[in-house]
C-alpha cells in the first residue's frame, strides 16, 4: 500500500440550512458519493467518490444540493495542466490505459459556430411555416440517375429507400452499452416521429422486434446477435467500420455488463466480454467490403438499404468513394467529436477529423465524380441542436445521426462515467437497480419532444431562407456563409466568408 | 480547357468568372409569353406591346425576347447568336466556330438606334451546322455537341458569350427596357409562332447584356420572374451532369434543369414539371395508388431539382410554350385563350392589352403548368435529335 | 380511484415519500419548513418497501368494501361519499390500530408524533394531482380506477 | 318493516346495509340505552379523559335521521312474539316488524361472589358503567380489577392515568391469556408493571368486605386487599335474554347460519349475540370483535333487504394498545396440537415480539408485539388460506411486507385486491 496521489475532482456542496436529511440523493447515488450517519441522523458527502452527475442536484427536493470543480490547484502552468498531471498520477498508480465515456470534449474549433446561415429579406419571401407546408421528408438510399415512365407507372421500382420525417436518426447504440429501457426510449421516439434508430453491434432485443421498421440493424466486427431473423427485421442494414469516437479500434464490453438478456441478444455466453475486433476479419480492403455488402444484400433479397459506417479520418472522401462504388446505399461518417461507451482517453481525443471537413469533402468528391446521387450521406458526431443539422443538410447532408444529444434527452448529464456501468440515469448501465430509473415512456416521449422541437426549428430556418422542402437546402452551400475561417477552411467548406 | 483529343471539357474547368457570373443576383420581373397552336406566325409588335404594359415591373437594366420560327430560310441550321466584346474576341471565336461546325451564314444581327440603349456589344449570328468529323472525334450526340460548345465558348473564350443556339429560333435581349430592346433589334420585323418577353428588375447593375433573359440552351428558352431559394442545391446537382452554371442567375439553372430532364432524359414535360414544381407530400398521400409512386420517385430521384422559391417562367421551345409557377404561387402569373392563341403573362393587363377580349383568363395553381403545344406536336419530350454518332 | 405504482419505474428515490409528507405538513409547499420546523419529520402515507434491485411505493387502495372503515372502533374511517376516497377523520380517531390489524395492504402507517392517529393516503384531497403522483421523478406512479377501489375482502 | 334490537356496531352495519338496498321501508331501532350510538371500546379512553362523551359518537348525530330509522332509545326490548311478528317493549308497547335483527351484544359475566353487590363495584361495559365508575374513580383511591383480560387491562390503564392504585387479579397464569402467550404476555405485564400496575396472577377474588361500600377484597389465597374500587371483568356473555321463549334456537349465543338468520325466518341476529363462523377453528362460535359484529350487521342487513349475502366468517383479532405499547393478535396464537409450526422473533428487552402460527404451509394465527406495522398484511393471509410457501422467512422481518411476496401474487393483490373471501 503506498501513498495515493487521488484528490477529488468535484465538490459537493450541501446547504444545511436546506437540507432535510431525506436521504433521496444517498438511495440515489450508485457511486455512494452520499450517505446517512444513523448515529448523527444526518446525510454526509464523499467528494471523492462524485462522478457530477448531477442525479443527486436534480433529485433534491429542497434544492440543497449543488457540484462544484474541487478548488484544489497546482501551480499554474499552462502546459502541465491539472489534467495531465492526475491522468500520469492515475496511470502511474495502475498501469493502464485511460478509459472515457462520451465524445472528444477538447477545446478544438467547432465548425458549426464558424458558419452562419442564411435568410430572405425583400427580394424573396420567407416562409412562415405555421402557414404554409414545410417538408423535411428525406429518403435515405441508392438513386437511379433517371426514373423511366411508361404508361403513367414507373418502369422500374425505386431501390429500397429509408424515408425520415426529419432528417435526423438515433446513432447506433447498442444493448449492452446502454440500457434495454434507453433502447425501448429511442425506438418509441423514433416510431412516434418517423425515423429510425439503430442497434449497434448489440443485436436486436427480442422486445424491440415489433418495431423491426424503425430499426437500422448493424453488422460489426464482432457479429454480436447477427442472425437472418435479424436482418430481416430491421429496416435497413448499416456496416460498422469505425466510429468517431475510437477510429481505427475495436469495441469491449465488459462480462460484468453480459447479463442474461446481453447474453441471449449478443448471442455470447453470460458474464463473457464482448470483445469486437479492430477490422472486420473478412474485410481487408475495398473489395471485402463489396463482397459484404453484397452478401446482406443476397441475404436480404435486396430489399433494404445497406449503410456503411466509417469514422472520419483523413482521406476520408476517396475512402467515401470507394464505399460508394463498393455498392453501399448510404454512406455514415461519424466525426471525432461522436460519443460512445467506451474508449481509450487519447484515442477519443486525438484521432480522426472535424465531422464538417469530412461531409463538405465526401460531399464534394461524390459530386465532382457524378455519383452522388448513388448514395446518401448521413453524418454524425456532435450534431448538438437544429441549427447544426441545417448547416450539415446546407453542405450536403441527406441526413445526420444522433447520439449523445438523443442520450441527453434521455437524461444523460454527460459525466463521461458511462464505461463505469454506474449510470445514476439509468442509460449506460445494465444494473437492475439503475436501468428501472428510466422509464421507456418518459424516455420515448422526450427524445421525441427533442425531434418535434427540432423539427419546428428547422421548419423555421428554412422558411426563413424562402425554402419550403429540406432537399432544397441539401449541398446548397451558398446558404452558409463562414465566420472566422481561413480561405483554407472555407475552401475545404465550399463556403463563402460572411460579407461575400 | 482543352484535352489532348482537342475536345473540350468545361466541366473540368476551374471557372474564370468576370461579367456577370461573379455576383449572384437577386432579381424581380415581367413575363409574358404567346403561341399560335396552329403554328402560325406573329410579329414581334405583339409581344413587345405586351411586355411594354408591365414596364413599371422593370427598371431598365434587362430586356429580351424568344422567337420561334423565325429563320424558316434556315430549318436545320444551329442559330448562333452571340456578343463579343470586341472584334478579338469575334475573331478568337470565329475561328472556334470555323474549326468546329460548317457556317452557313454570318454577319451582325441587324439593329436600330433607339434612344435608351447604349453600350451594345457586337451582336453577331452565325447559321452553321456540326462538322461531321468533329462529331466522331467527340463521340458525342449532335445536341450534346452542341452544348459542349456553347459551354466552352461561354466559360473559356473571353469577350464572347453565346446568348442563343436553336434552330429556327432566336433570343434577343440587352440592357435596357424590353420594348426599347425590341425596338433596338427591330423585332416588328421577324414572324414568329412564339414569342416570349422579359423585362428585368435587377438589384443591382450589371451592366452587361448576357445576363438579361431569356436563357437559352438549343432551342430551350427561359424567361423568368423569380429568385430561386434552392439555387445552390440545383446547380450544384446539375454540375455532376456536366452544367456549368457561370452566370450564376437563377434562370440560368431552371433552363439546364428542363434541358436535362426533358432533352436527355426524355421525360414527358409533365414529369419535368412535377420534378421542378412537386406536389407537396400530403398532397401525394391522397393519390391513387400508380400515381403516388410515380411522384414518389420523382421527388426521391429528382428531389435536388424542386425549384423553391417564388417564381413564375414561360419555357419556350420549337413544339410549345410551357408556364409554371412554383407550388406555393408566390410570383403572379395569368394565362388566357382565343382561338389557336394561348397567352400568359405576369399580369391580366398585359394580355388584354393586346387580346381585349380573351374567351378564358385564368390565374393557373401553384405548380400546375400551363402548356400551349403546336397542334401536330405531343405535349411531351422536345424529340431529340437522331443519334449521328459514327463509330470508326 | 387509488394511485398504483409500476415497479419495474421505481427508482426507489423515496420523493413520493418526502412529497406526501410535506404535502399533509403545516407548509404544504415548503419542504423545507416542512421537515425543520416540526420536532419531527412529518410522517408520510406512502410507504416504500425496497428489497434491491425491486422496489415500490404503496398508498391506500382505496377499497370498495373497505375493511378498515368496517372495522374502525370510532367510526372515524369513512368513504368520502364525493371523492370515493376512504379516509380518516383524525380527530375521531383514537390510534387503537385496528385498521393497522385488518388492512390486508399495510397500507395504513401509526402516526404517533401528536396524537396517536392512523394517518394513510388521502388521495391529497383537492388536489389536482395526489403529491406522490406530480412528484414521482419517473412515471413509476399513476392514478388509476377512476370510481371504483380494489377489494381487499 | 325493519326493526332492530341494539344501537352498537352491528345495528349500525345493519342500517347502512338496509339503505345500500333499500332507502325507503321503515326501519325502527331498539335500545335499551337512551345514548346516540356510541363505540363500546371508547369507554376506557373515556374514563382516562382521552375523549368526550360527545367524540364517543360511532356516527355522527344525525345519522339515524339522515337514514331514516326511527329511534326508541332507553326503551328496553323484552321479547319478541314470532306468531304475531312484533316486539314487545318492557314497558308493554308491541313493535311489528317484517325482518328484524336481533344486535343486543354482550353483557358482562358476573361470577358468583359475594358481595358485589356493594357500592363501588362496577362492571366496565357500557356508558353508564363509566360514567359510573368516573365519578369514584378520584385520584390516590384504591382499585382492584378482577381479570386481566382486554377489558380488564384497559380498565387499570385508565385509572392508573387517573392516579389510582391498581391491582389486578387474575385466575390465569398470564396476562391477556385469551390473546396471547406466555412469552408475550411477559413483556406486556412488565411493561404495564412498570406503569405501576400490580399482578396477582393464580388468582382471584372470592369475596368482597365491607358494609353498604366496599372496604376490599379476599382473595383465593386468603390475602386481604383493601380497596375503595373493584371492577369487574372477567368477560362478557351474549345478551340472548330477547330470544327466550321464542324458538330461536341458543347455544351459548344465538345460532345463525350463513346469512345470519336464525331458526326462525325472517328474525337474523348479529354481533356479540350470536355465534358466527370461526374460519381458523372451523367451528361456530361466539366473536366477540366490533369489526366482526359491524359485518355480521351488514350481512344481516342486506339479507333483510331482500339481498343474498353470505358472512364468509371471521377468525380473532384484536388491537390493543397499553400505554403506548400495541399489541396485535389474530387467529391461533398457541397452537396445540400436531401439524402447526411456530416461527418466533422476540426481542424483550425493546418489547418486540412477533410470532407466527403456521399450519399447512398457511398463516394460521400470530401475535405481534410493539413493533405492529403492516399486521393486516399478515391477517389477510390468514383470512385468505395463501401458501406462504417460499416467502416464509419475511413473515418475521418487522418490515414484512409486499416487497416479500412473490411477484405474480404481490401483483395479483396489489392490481386486481386480495380477494380474501371474509
Amino acid at each position: 500500500m503506498s501513498l495515493s496521489m487521488a484528490t477529488p475532482a468535484f465538490l459537493i456542496e450541501r446547504n444545511l440550512d436546506r437540507c432535510i436529511h431525506c436521504q433521496v440523493c444517498v438511495r440515489q447515488c450508485a457511486n455512494e458519493a452520499h450517505g446517512y450517519d444513523h448515529e448523527e441522523q444526518r446525510v454526509y458527502s464523499d467528494d471523492m467518490r462524485c462522478v457530477n452527475c448531477h442525479r443527486c442536484v436534480v433529485l433534491c427536493p429542497t434544492r440543497a444540493l449543488s457540484v462544484r470543480q474541487f478548488p484544489l490547484e497546482f501551480r499554474a502552468n499552462a502546459n502541465w495542466t491539472a489534467e495531465v498531471i492526475h491522468n500520469i498520477y492515475l496511470q502511474a498508480a495502475t498501469g493502464g490505459i485511460l478509459l472515457t465515456g462520451m465524445g472528444n470534449d477538447r477545446p478544438y474549433p467547432i465548425y458549426w459556430d464558424h458558419m452562419l446561415i442564411n435568410a430572405s429579406q425583400v427580394t424573396n419571401p420567407s416562409i412562415d411555416p405555421l402557414r404554409e407546408p414545410m417538408e423535411l421528408k428525406t429518403f435515405l438510399g441508392r438513386k437511379p440517375e433517371k426514373i423511366v415512365i411508361e404508361n403513367g407507372r414507373l418502369k422500374e421500382a425505386l431501390p429500397p429507400q429509408l424515408e425520415l420525417e426529419l432528417p435526423v436518426m438515433f446513432s447506433a447504440m447498442s444493448f449492452g452499452s446502454i440500457s434495454l429501457n434507453a433502447m425501448k426510449s429511442l425506438a418509441l421516439a423514433a416510431e412516434a416521429e418517423g425515423t429510425y434508430y439503430n442497434t449497434g453491434e448489440g443485436g436486436l432485443h427480442k422486445d424491440l422486434y415489433p418495431l423491426g421498421h424503425r430499426t437500422i440493424v448493424q453488422v460489426a466486427s464482432g457479429r454480436f446477435g447477427v442472425h437472418p431473423d435479424y436482418l430481416a427485421a430491421g429496416a435497413a442494414i448499416e456496416i460498422k467500420i469505425g466510429q468517431g469516437a475510437k477510429p481505427g479500434i475495436g469495441g469491449h464490453l465488459p462480462g460484468e455488463k453480459v447479463g442474461r438478456e446481453v447474453s441471449e441478444t449478443r448471442m455470447i455466453p453470460e458474464g463473457t466480454d464482448a470483445l469486437s475486433p479492430a477490422p472486420h476479419h473478412d474485410i481487408y480492403s475495398i473489395e471485402d467490403l463489396r463482397q459484404l455488402i453484397y452478401s446482406l444484400k443476397e441475404a436480404t433479397n435486396y430489399s433494404k438499404p445497406v449503410s456503411v459506417k466509417i469514422a472520419a479520418v483523413h482521406n476520408v472522401a476517396a475512402i467515401a468513394s470507394g464505399i460508394a462504388r463498393a455498392g453501399a446505399d448510404i454512406i455514415a461518417i461519424d466525426g471525432y467529436r461522436g460519443g460512445t461507451g467506451a474508449t481509450p482517453l487519447r484515442t477519443r481525443d486525438h484521432v480522426g477529423i472535424p465531422i464538417e471537413f469530412a461531409l463538405a469533402a465526401v460531399d464534394s468528391r461524390l459530386r465532382d465524380e457524378g455519383i452522388r446521387n448513388q448514395v446518401s450521406l448521413v453524418v454524425a458526431g456532435s450534431i448538438r441542436h437544429s441549427a447544426d443539422i441545417v448547416k450539415a443538410v446546407a453542405l450536403g447532408a441527406d441526413a445526420v445521426y444522433i447520439g449523445s444529444a438523443a442520450l441527453i434527452a434521455l437524461g444523460c448529464h454527460m459525466c463521461q462515467k458511462c464505461y463505469t456501468g454506474k449510470c445514476n440515469w439509468g442509460i449506460a448501465t445494465q444494473d437492475p437497480n439503475l436501468t428501472k430509473r428510466l422509464n421507456p415512456e418518459i424516455g420515448a416521449k422526450r427524445a421525441a419532444n427533442l425531434l418535434k422541437a427540432w423539427k419546428h426549428e428547422i421548419k423555421e430556418m428554412l422558411g426563413g431562407m424562402g425554402i419550403n422542402a429540406l432537399e432544397s437546402l441539401r449541398g446548397n452551400r451558398l446558404m452558409l456563409r463562414g465566420i472566422g475561417l481561413t480561405d483554407r477552411e472555407l475552401n475545404i467548406l465550399g463556403i463563402k466568408a460572411a460579407g461575400e | 480547357m482543352v484535352g489532348n483529343d482537342g475536345w473540350a471539357r468545361p466541366w473540368e474547368l476551374q471557372g474564370n468568372h468576370r461579367r456577370e457570373g461573379s455576383k449572384r443576383i437577386p432579381s424581380g420581373c415581367a413575363i409574358a409569353g404567346m403561341i399560335n397552336r396552329k403554328g402560325r406566325t406573329m410579329s414581334g409588335v405583339d409581344a413587345i406591346q405586351s411586355i411594354a404594359l408591365m414596364h413599371d415591373r422593370s427598371n431598365g437594366l434587362g430586356g429580351g425576347f424568344a422567337a420561334y420560327g423565325i429563320y424558316p430560310e434556315f430549318p436545320e441550321h444551329y442559330a448562333f447568336h452571340l456578343f463579343f466584346d470586341d472584334h478579338k474576341a469575334r475573331e478568337q471565336t470565329e475561328s472556334f466556330l470555323n474549326q468546329h461546325f460548317n457556317i452557313e451564314l454570318g454577319g451582325p444581327i441587324p439593329t436600330r438606334k433607339v434612344v435608351g440603349i447604349s453600350g451594345a456589344p457586337l451582336i453577331w449570328r452565325y447559321f452553321a451546322k456540326p462538322k461531321l468529323e468533329q462529331l466522331r472525334v467527340a463521340e458525342m450526340k449532335e445536341d450534346d455537341f452542341v452544348v459542349n460548345m456553347v459551354m466552352f465558348i461561354n466559360e473559356r473564350l473571353d469577350g464572347a458569350y453565346v446568348f442563343s443556339s436553336g434552330k429556327n429560333m432566336g433570343a434577343f435581349k440587352g440592357v435596357g427596357y424590353p420594348e426599347d430592346i425590341g425596338e433596338f433589334y427591330r423585332l416588328d420585323e421577324y414572324r414568329g409562332y412564339i414569342w416570349t418577353a422579359h423585362g428585368r428588375f435587377p438589384t443591382n447593375t450589371p451592366g452587361w447584356w448576357g445576363g438579361a433573359h431569356p436563357f437559352t440552351l438549343l432551342d430551350l428558352s427561359v424567361v423568368h420572374n423569380g429568385e430561386i431559394s434552392s439555387y445552390g442545391a440545383n446547380r450544384r446537382f446539375l454540375e455532376m451532369f456536366g452544367y456549368r452554371c457561370t452566370l450564376q442567375t437563377d434562370t440560368e439553372v431552371m433552363t439546364y434543369i428542363f434541358d436535362l430532364l426533358l432533352r436527355r432524359q426524355g421525360l414527358p414535360l409533365e414529369t419535368a414539371v412535377k420534378a421542378v414544381a412537386a406536389p407537396f407530400w400530403s398532397t401525394i398521400a391522397r393519390m391513387p395508388q400508380a400515381q403516388r409512386e410515380v411522384l414518389t420517385a420523382i421527388r426521391t430521384v429528382y428531389s435536388s431539382l424542386l425549384v423553391n422559391g417564388p417564381f413564375s417562367i414561360v419555357l419556350g421551345s420549337s413544339q410549345g410554350i410551357m408556364a409554371l409557377n412554383d407550388r406555393v404561387k408566390l410570383r403572379p402569373l395569368v394565362a388566357a385563350t382565343k382561338g389557336d392563341l394561348l397567352y400568359v403573362a405576369s399580369e391580366e393587363s398585359a394580355i388584354r392589352e393586346i387580346c381585349p377580349k380573351p374567351e378564358r383568363v385564368w390565374s393557373p395553381r401553384g405548380g400546375e403548368p400551363v402548356i400551349g403545344m403546336l397542334e401536330d406536336a405531343m405535349p411531351k419530350a422536345v424529340p431529340a435529335p437522331p443519334v449521328t454518332v459514327c463509330h470508326l | 380511484m387509488r394511485v398504483t405504482a409500476r415497479e419495474e419505474y421505481c427508482a426507489g428515490c423515496r420523493l413520493c415519500e418526502v412529497y406526501c409528507a410535506v404535502s399533509h405538513s403545516p407548509y404544504p409547499a415548503d419542504p423545507v419548513k416542512a421537515f425543520r420546523k416540526s420536532p419531527h419529520p412529518p410522517i408520510s402515507r406512502v410507504l416504500v418497501e425496497e428489497q434491491r434491485p425491486v422496489s415500490f411505493a404503496l398508498q391506500c387502495r382505496h377499497c370498495t368494501e373497505a375493511i378498515c372503515v368496517k372495522a374502525c372502533i370510532t367510526g372515524a374511517m369513512y368513504r368520502d361519499p364525493v371523492t370515493g376516497a376512504v379516509r380518516n377523520q383524525e380527530e375521531r380517531c383514537v390510534g387503537c390500530w385496528t385498521c393497522i390489524l385488518v388492512c390486508p395492504f399495510g397500507a395504513i402507517r401509526r402516526d404517533e408524533q401528536g396524537k396517536k392517529v392512523a394517518a394513510k393516503c388521502d388521495l391529497c384531497a383537492g388536489a389536482v394531482e395526489p403529491a406522490c403522483v406530480k412528484h414521482c421523478p419517473n412515471g413509476a406512479l399513476v392514478v388509476e380506477g377512476k370510481g371504483g377501489g380494489l377489494k381487499c375482502m | 318493516m325493519y326493526v332492530i334490537i341494539g344501537n352498537s356496531a352491528a345495528a349500525v352495519g345493519a342500517v347502512e346495509a338496509i339503505r345500500r338496498v333499500d332507502d325507503r321501508g321503515p326501519i325502527t331501532l331498539i335500545a335499551a340505552e337512551p345514548y346516540h350510538t356510541y363505540s363500546r371500546p371508547l369507554i376506557s379512553y373515556y374514563l382516562a379523559g382521552k375523549v368526550t362523551e360527545e367524540q364517543m359518537a360511532y356516527r355522527p348525530r344525525d345519522f339515524y335521521i339522515q337514514n331514516g330509522v326511527k329511534t326508541l332509545l332507553g326503551r328496553k326490548a323484552e321479547a319478541v312474539d314470532t306468531r304475531a311478528r312484533r316486539v314487545v317493549l318492557a314497558d308493554g308497547e308491541g313493535v311489528a316488524y317484517q325482518k328484524l335483527l336481533i344486535a343486543t351484544g354482550g353483557r358482562p359475566f358476573v361470577p358468583p361472589v359475594q358481595g358485589l353487590d356493594k357500592a363501588g363495584v362496577f362492571t366496565f361495559t357500557t356508558m353508564d358503567d363509566v360514567k359510573a365508575m368516573a365519578k369514584e374513580a378520584t385520584p390516590g383511591a384504591r382499585a382492584v380489577v378482577i381479570g386481566a383480560g382486554l377489558i380488564g387491562l384497559k380498565a387499570a390503564e385508565a385509572l392508573i392515568r387517573k392516579g389510582l392504585q391498581v391491582t389486578v387479579v387474575e385466575l390465569a397464569n398470564r396476562v391477556l391469556s385469551a390473546i396471547l402467550d406466555q412469552e408475550g404476555a411477559a413483556i406486556v405485564q412488565a411493561h404495564l408493571e412498570k406503569q405501576g400496575i400490580c399482578f396477582l396472577l393464580n388468582n382471584t377474588v372470592t369475596q368482597v368486605t365491607g358494609e353498604e361500600r366496599i372496604k376490599g377484597v379476599l382473595l383465593q389465597d386468603g390475602q386481604e386487599l383493601a380497596c375503595d374500587l373493584l371492577v369487574v371483568a372477567i368477560g362478557v356473555v351474549p345478551n340472548t335474554a330477547v330470544a327466550t321463549g321464542t324458538g330461536i334456537r341458543v347455544n351459548r349465543g344465538i345460532l345463525v347460519d350463513d346469512t345470519l338468520c336464525t331458526s326462525e325466518a325472517d328474525i337474523y341476529a348479529a354481533g356479540d349475540v350470536s355465534e358466527g363462523y370461526d374460519m381458523v377453528h372451523g367451528t361456530w362460535r361466539v366473536l366477540p370483535l366490533l369489526p366482526n359484529a359491524y359485518r355480521q350487521g351488514e350481512v344481516a342487513g342486506l339479507n333483510m333487504a331482500g339481498q343474498v349475502a353470505k358472512f364468509a366468517g371471521g377468525f380473532a383479532m384484536n388491537a390493543i394498545g397499553l400505554f403506548g405499547l400495541p399489541i396485535l393478535t389474530a387467529g391461533l396464537a398457541w397452537p396445540e396440537g400436531e401439524g402447526y409450526r411456530v416461527l418466533v422473533r422476540a426481542d424483550e428487552e425493546r418489547q418486540n415480539y412477533r410470532k407466527v402460527v403456521l399450519k399447512d404451509d398457511r398463516v394460521v394465527g400470530f401475535i405481534l408485539i410493539n413493533q405492529v406495522d403492516r399486521a393486516g398484511i399478515l391477517t389477510s393471509l390468514i383470512a385468505a388460506k395463501t401458501d406462504v410457501c417460499g416467502f416464509e422467512e419475511g413473515l418475521l422481518e418487522p418490515g414484512f411486507g409486499y416487497v416479500h411476496i412473490p411477484v405474480e401474487l404481490r401483483h395479483q393483490r396489489l392490481l386486481q385486491g386480495v380477494g380474501t373471501g371474509w
